[in-house]
């Protein structure tokens, strides 16, 4: 185990994690639970259930519905209330959601035990996976059952169990490490043996000790895994530089992970899939920290899918003093959010709320063409010039100089110095070109 | 109660991140005009107090010029205290002779304001640094004035053997050095702003530990006329100068701190920083040792001003996950 | 009519027209224009010579033409040379007026130039031209201060450049005008000769070829005493005759980078060795021309042909520095460089210095080199 | 007929608008009188072309009209400078090739092309006679304000007293491209307002 180079660009934002002493604590199911159906990357689950039927905890609602989608199942028992338009956390609108009243008995579904869980076959493994609607819990919710299986040509070498954590203020998977490495570890053999890969690596930023010396631990029963210590820089936690990092292989643009052998799945995921694998159990809760200035409990809850901001806040305590800005994920990428009423998904993996003191409001400024975003893009791109190329209207030319390469990882916002909010326009011109196409 | 207090006020929605870096270009601004203090000092220490007025009164001037051709156009004249207008008065003043008559000082530093920055659409639009535009419609309108140099202390002598010689064009013409002593305290004829070596280097130097400016680009620069005044001198001592002295002497320092590193005007990126530098290095020393005058650092800045944007063009990063095989170590 | 024909004819037409509307207009305004320029010339001949009366021109080259200004009676008033140089952005045409010897000035006229405005164009300003007037080429710049002696002139303040220029085209015309009333078989009467002998009896005369100073101006002989009845070269003749009074003989030897050698035979069996070389100083190319005598090579004396270095020349010390060389023979080697160094360095101008002893010691060189080809 | 002579003095001004002939306009004008003679010699040569052109624009065939014109103009061209060099050898030697030149100024073309082949002779000298005073005007102007800055002077007489420094640019070519890129953005500035309005 020793620190490794890491990547080159990036920032060191102020990291601010205040949760990161405070256990994993359970939240009551609340009364109403808004589950949407679009939980992950790609399409939308079919639902499975209708207005007025009783469900089970764990019973699937929602199926997948396309190559790249996931199941949804019910995080309590209780009765759908309706099927309908909902806020949704990161779609930005409201989008189809089974509203489910919970009975209060949170009765389960039959769960099916395994008992030589660790000897599962490859391909049960995966099918296990995909029918308990496991999706990545590191914040992008790509299914992971897509993730496990690769093309035929494209062999995995490598798994790679992304404990990085980079962004400031989540400590989700910091507690969960430290907490639950055991399962993680197991989970992590899981997907080494579904993927068929030989060698395992667990990459956990400096800023972790605690985290890391619990993962050695659980880890030693698995020599096919090493841990990795990376520098503390964001954003250590994307794919591509955790790859990087790690394995010093680059994935070429506008390709995956698996083009160059390698599978990376999130710290959560890995215990998501143990649990499905040696339990049975389907993907209906979360561990999401909670925290900013405004929270009163601010701390690392472990969530039903479906429970809102509100009263999951409620719960811990409400708020100290008034929020002004509410985020869903990390400060560097999560999304502001407008109402309350939101739900917790699957990929939730923090709910910030800070006061009016610590909402940032700047006007753009004329670029003085300094540099900083080059320095600190982890993307190598030149994030002024294909601003003032979106700006001017030429979203072809800002796709040439690598727009879609961006992964709107918000450094080159956080740094400069004119307040342009950069990663804005790469998603406005990435969107236009997406409507061209 | 939470509740209450929350549906009366709505929540605000911006894009990520939705955390920022404290930099702020209003703050890079004025970090940067703090750090002329160091030149300003001792410019106003050798040359007296007119060289203080010719720095007031390019400073007001233009900030002042700013500020009316922003209102003349309607534009947001808070942008005239920006900090940026106020760089180019004192950057302007530092590179003046001390004894120029203050009116004249305010006729450059509006012409660079006007025709240098605000004619191209203001702050980060401007190909050409607007301290060297003024300098450079001074030297074209007032060339007599522009090369009249002043001793240090110069009121300490008769008024009528005030007058010297730059270091460099006494190498130039009379075959005269400099004690390199007398260079790095800046006890020597030159623009105000440009004698003394030890000043820049603190001003400098705190530009750099607070990495408004890149070293590299002031290494590259300073480097190459190093290197290029080395070589040449180790061909023919006796006909050329020392490196050293190339260094020292002029305003190579002033301009490889604060002129070369302006940020508008000079490349984006680092690689294309190094050879920025690099070029205008080299038009230091063309002009210097084969040029007509004995200072090249003005026009060596402004002519690679003008290949910046195609430096820009060719030095791009390389972006993630193009142009190498992918695979590696372990 | 068909369109080619009309074509043609329309054309034709219109240039038969034009062409007879101009030349009607050509032959009205010629006098006037050829007028104009011959006043120009001889306006400004007479603002540098006093009492012309007449003139004859001599065309030297493309860029240089003599005027030789008389009076009612027909005598030599004076000399004006009409010459063209480079100046700073451009060419510099003007008119230098000479005193019946052709070494002291009398004035001087900017015919055409293009230098800066407000600044080199200052040359035409009287100031800077009346300095001309009673200076004895060549002359110096200087810059900073009173000029002193009458070969030296001031610089315009920021005009160092075209200031220098001018005065080197001066130096040039100086030079040319000399070429013409020294060296060329004099179309005047020998009645004419008190000017120049005066000129001659203000300095020591030498009865024989003694080394002189090295510059052209002061104490040149203007022509050799007697020419031979076989016609020696001319070109040999310019430059020699400065260094040798009786010259029985002179040869040029052409070399091939076209730096001549000169051989000169005096009486008594002296033979005399000139040699052009050239090379780059610290400014600006010099251009030397060493008169030395055989069989040792000592040096009779050196002409500047062309030179621009720094100030530290032409403060005075820059004679005495010439001055060494004479007499000495050759190789010779500064002080302080080796145990038997024979000439100082101009101090703050030891580079110069060290070019010019360079050149000097390849002077010897060269002739040896070319009195072997002559042999042969 | 009178559209057509208002039309080259502002709205369609060749120099500031058309931005033609600008060789001669910035080379020229370090001084009033420069920009007079200069602006007499194109006023010359123009209206005399046009007038010409006018008169015999039936009988050119379309294939050889712009030989043509290059050869009525060219004649003018000359006549005007053989003038000069005759009765005003030193203003003739301050405009140096300026004058023959003129041949190859775009203004002269473009009207004979434009206009003047097109139509009848008064409207044809009207034309150019606008034309000529835009120019004018705007060379002389031009003239004033370099050799007022630059001098000190207007038209030879001292007008700054001896506390004025002259500004050496604005002799210079620096000089008239920062004045005349001064007047065209006054007359944008100006015709913006007025579209405003």
């Amino acid at each position: 185990m020793a620190i490794i180079k890491g990547f080159k660009g990036g920032v060191h934002p102020p990291y601010m994690k205040i949760t990161a002493d405070k256990p994993i604590k359970g939240v009551d199911v609340p009364e109403v639970l808004y589950v949407p159906l679009s939980q992950h990357a790609g399409a939308p689950a079919k639902p499975l259930v209708k207005r007025g039927d009783k469900v089970l905890a764990g019973q699937k609602i929602g199926e997948i519905a396309g190559f790249i989608s996931a199941n949804v199942h019910a995080p309590t028992s209780g009765k759908v209330k309706n099927i309908l338009d909902h806020p949704h956390p990161v779609a930005g609108r409201s989008t189809p959601a089974v509203i489910i009243e919970a009975d209060g008995e949170d009765n389960w579904i039959e769960l099916k035990e395994r008992e030589d869980y660790l000897n599962t076959e490859p391909k049960e493994i995966v099918e296990i996976v995909k029918e308990a609607g496991i999706v990545g819990m590191g914040g992008a919710a790509f299914p992971t059952h897509v993730k496990l299986s690769p093309p035929p040509d494209k062999p995995i070498e490598f798994v790679i169990i992304n404990g990085a954590e980079c962004e400031p203020f989540l400590t989700a998977d910091d507690r969960l490490m430290r907490e639950f490495a055991d399962e993680i570890a197991e989970g992590s053999y899981l997907i080494l043996r579904a993927v068929g890969a030989q060698k395992g690596f667990v990459g956990i930023e400096s800023n972790k000790p605690e985290a890391i010396e619990a993962m050695r631990k659980a880890f030693s029963q698995f020599p096919q895994f090493e841990i990795v210590v990376l520098p503390t820089k964001y954003p250590q936690g994307s794919e591509k530089h955790l790859i990087k990092a790690i394995t010093g292989r680059e994935v070429p643009s506008g390709g995956l992970p698996m083009d160059v052998g390698v599978v990376v799945q999130n710290v959560g995921t890995a215990r998501a899939i143990y649990q499905a694998v040696r339990y049975g159990k389907p993907l209906v809760e979360r561990v999401t920290t909670l925290t900013g200035d405004a929270v009163a409990g601010p701390g690392n809850y472990l969530v039903r899918i479906g429970t809102t901001f509100r009263y999951l806040i409620e719960k811990t305590g409400g708020f100290k003093s008034d929020p002004a800005k509410v985020i869903n994920g990390g400060p560097m990428m999560g999304i502001a959010q407008y109402t309350l009423d939101v739900p917790v998904i699957k990929g939730t993996s923090g709910i910030i709320a800070f006061t009016e003191k610590r909402v940032f409001l700047a006007e753009e400024g004329p670029c003085i063409r300094c540099g900083k975003c080059i320095e600190v893009c982890p993307m190598f791109l030149m994030p002024t010039t294909m601003a003032k190329l979106i700006k001017a209207g030429r979203f072809d030319d800002a796709r040439k100089i690598g727009l879609f390469d961006c992964i709107e990882c918000g450094s080159c916002s956080f740094v400069c110095p004119a307040n342009i909010p950069l990663v804005q326009y790469f998603k406005y011109g990435k969107a236009e070109l997406r409507l061209r196409k | 109660m939470p509740k209450k207090q929350e549906e009366r006020k709505l929540l605000i929605i911006t894009p990520s991140p939705h955390i920022k870096s404290r930099a702020d270009t209003r703050k890079v601004m004025w970090t940067t005009a703090l750090s002329l203090l160091p030149p300003v000092v001792a410019g106003v220490y050798f040359f007296g107090f007119h060289a203080l007025l010719l720095i007031i009164v390019c400073v007001v001037s233009a900030v002042a010029s700013e500020w009316l051709f922003l209102k003349a156009r309607n534009k947001d004249t808070s942008a005239a205290f920006d900090g940026s207008a106020v760089i180019t008065g004192i950057l302007l003043a530092l590179v003046l002779p001390p004894k120029l008559p203050l009116w004249m000082g305010a006729v450059g530093a509006a012409f660079g304001i006007i025709f240098g920055k605000q004619v191209f659409g203001g702050l980060g639009y401007n190909i050409f640094n607007p301290a060297l535009i003024g300098r450079a419609f001074l030297m074209a309108a007032f060339p007599v004035a522009l090369t009249t140099w002043v001793k240090p202390f110069y009121w300490r002598f008769p008024p009528d053997a005030i007058t010297t010689a730059t270091p460099l064009a006494l190498a130039k013409f009379s075959h005269q050095m400099t004690p390199y002593l007398k260079l790095f305290w800046g006890n020597v004829g030159g623009s105000i702003g440009e004698t003394s070596a030890f000043a820049i280097l603190i001003g400098g130097g705190f530009l750099i530990a607070r990495k408004i400016i890149d070293w590299t680009l002031t290494a590259s620069y300073v480097g190459t006329v190093f290197v290029l005044g080395g070589i040449l001198w180790l061909i023919n001592p006796q006909k050329y100068p020392d490196p050293l002295f190339h260094v020292l002497a002029g305003g190579l320092l002033l301009g490889a701190f604060y002129m070369i590193t302006d940020l508008v005007t000079s490349p984006l990126t680092r690689k294309g920083r190094i050879a920025y530098g690099i070029l205008a290095g080299i038009l230091v020393i063309i002009i210097r040792l084969w040029g007509g005058y004995p200072e090249g650092v003005m026009f060596s800045i402004l002519i690679a001003n003008a290949f910046r944007p195609w430096i820009d063009r060719i030095f791009v990063p390389r972006r993630f996950g193009t142009g190498r095989r992918p695979g590696g170590k372990r | 009519m068909k369109v080619e024909v009309k074509m043609v004819v329309v054309l034709t037409a219109i240039a038969l027209i034009s062409g007879g509307v101009l030349g009607v207009v050509y032959t009205k305004t010629k006098p006037k224009i050829q007028r104009n320029l011959e006043l120009a010339k001889e306006n400004a001949l007479k603002k540098v010579v006093a009492n012309v009366h007449s003139y004859e021109t001599k065309d030297l080259d493309r860029y240089t033409t003599v005027f030789i200004a008389k009076d009612e009676a027909g005598h030599v008033v004076g000399y004006g040379v009409l010459i063209q140089g480079s100046g700073f952005q451009g060419a510099i045409k003007l008119m230098a007026g000479f005193d019946t010897t052709g070494t002291k000035l009398t004035g001087l006229e900017i015919i055409e130039n293009v230098e800066t405005p407000g600044l080199g164009n200052r040359i035409t300003e009287d100031w800077f031209k009346k300095q001309f007037q009673g200076r004895i080429p060549p002359i110096n710049v200087v810059k900073g201060r009173k000029p002193e002696n009458e070969h030296e002139i001031q610089a315009i303040t920021g005009a160092t450049i075209s200031s220098r220029s001018v005065v080197r085209i001066v130096n040039l015309a100086q030079t040319k005008l000399a070429s013409v009333i020294g060296a060329a078989p004099s179309p005047e009467p020998k009645e004419q000769e008190p000017v120049d002998t005066s000129s001659v009896s203000k300095t020591p005369a030498h009865e024989e070829a003694e080394p002189l100073a090295q510059r052209t101006g002061k104490n040149r002989v203007r022509r050799p005493e007697k020419v031979q009845a076989e016609q020696p070269d001319t070109i040999c003749l310019k430059y020699m005759s400065k260094f040798v009074q009786k010259i029985l003989k002179c040869k040029r030897i052409p070399m091939p980078d076209s730096l001549d050698v000169f051989v000169a035979y005096g009486p008594n069996g002296r033979e005399m060795v000139g040699s052009m070389v050239e090379g780059t100083g610290f400014m600006d190319r010099i251009k030397l021309l060493v008169v030395m005598e055989k069989p040792d090579f000592r040096v009779v004396g050196i002409d500047i042909l062309q030179m621009a270095e720094g100030e530290a020349f032409g403060k005075g010390q820059d004679s005495a520095f010439w001055s060494q060389f004479i007499g000495h023979p050759l190789p010779v080697q500064l002080k302080g460089e080796s145990e038997t160094g024979d000439i100082d360095a101009i101090s703050g101008a030891t580079e110069t210095s060290r070019t010019v002893i360079a050149l000097v010691n390849m002077a010897k060189v060269r002739a040896e080199k070319a009195l072997t080809t002559l042999k042969s | 007929m009178k559209k057509a002579f208002v039309n080259g003095l502002v709205k369609e001004n060749p120099v500031l608008v058309a931005l033609l002939g600008l060789c001669s306009v910035l080379a020229v004008s370090n001084t009033a009188i420069n920009s007079l003679f200069m602006a007499g010699s194109v006023t010359f040569v123009l209206v005399f072309s046009s007038f010409i052109i006018s008169i015999i624009r039936k009988l050119i065939p379309d294939q050889v009209r712009i030989p043509s014109f290059i050869v009525v103009i060219a004649t003018f061209v000359t006549i005007a400078d053989l003038f000069l060099k005759a009765y005003f050898p030193e203003i003739s030697k301050n405009l140096g090739p300026f004058v023959p030149l003129i041949v190859v100024n775009c203004i002269i073309l473009a009207r004979q092309e434009a206009f003047a082949s097109k139509n009848p002779v008064h409207y044809a000298v009207a034309d150019a006679l606008g034309m000529s005073i835009g120019y004018a005007w705007v060379i002389i102007v031009l003239g004033i304000v370099r050799e007022l800055l630059g001098f000190g002077t207007v038209f030879g007489h001292r007008v700054l007293g001896s506390w004025f420094h002259p500004f050496v640019v604005m002799l210079l070519p620096p000089g008239a491209f920062i004045t005349l890129g001064v007047m065209v953005g006054i007359m944008r500035w100006l015709q913006a307002k007025t579209a405003k309005s």
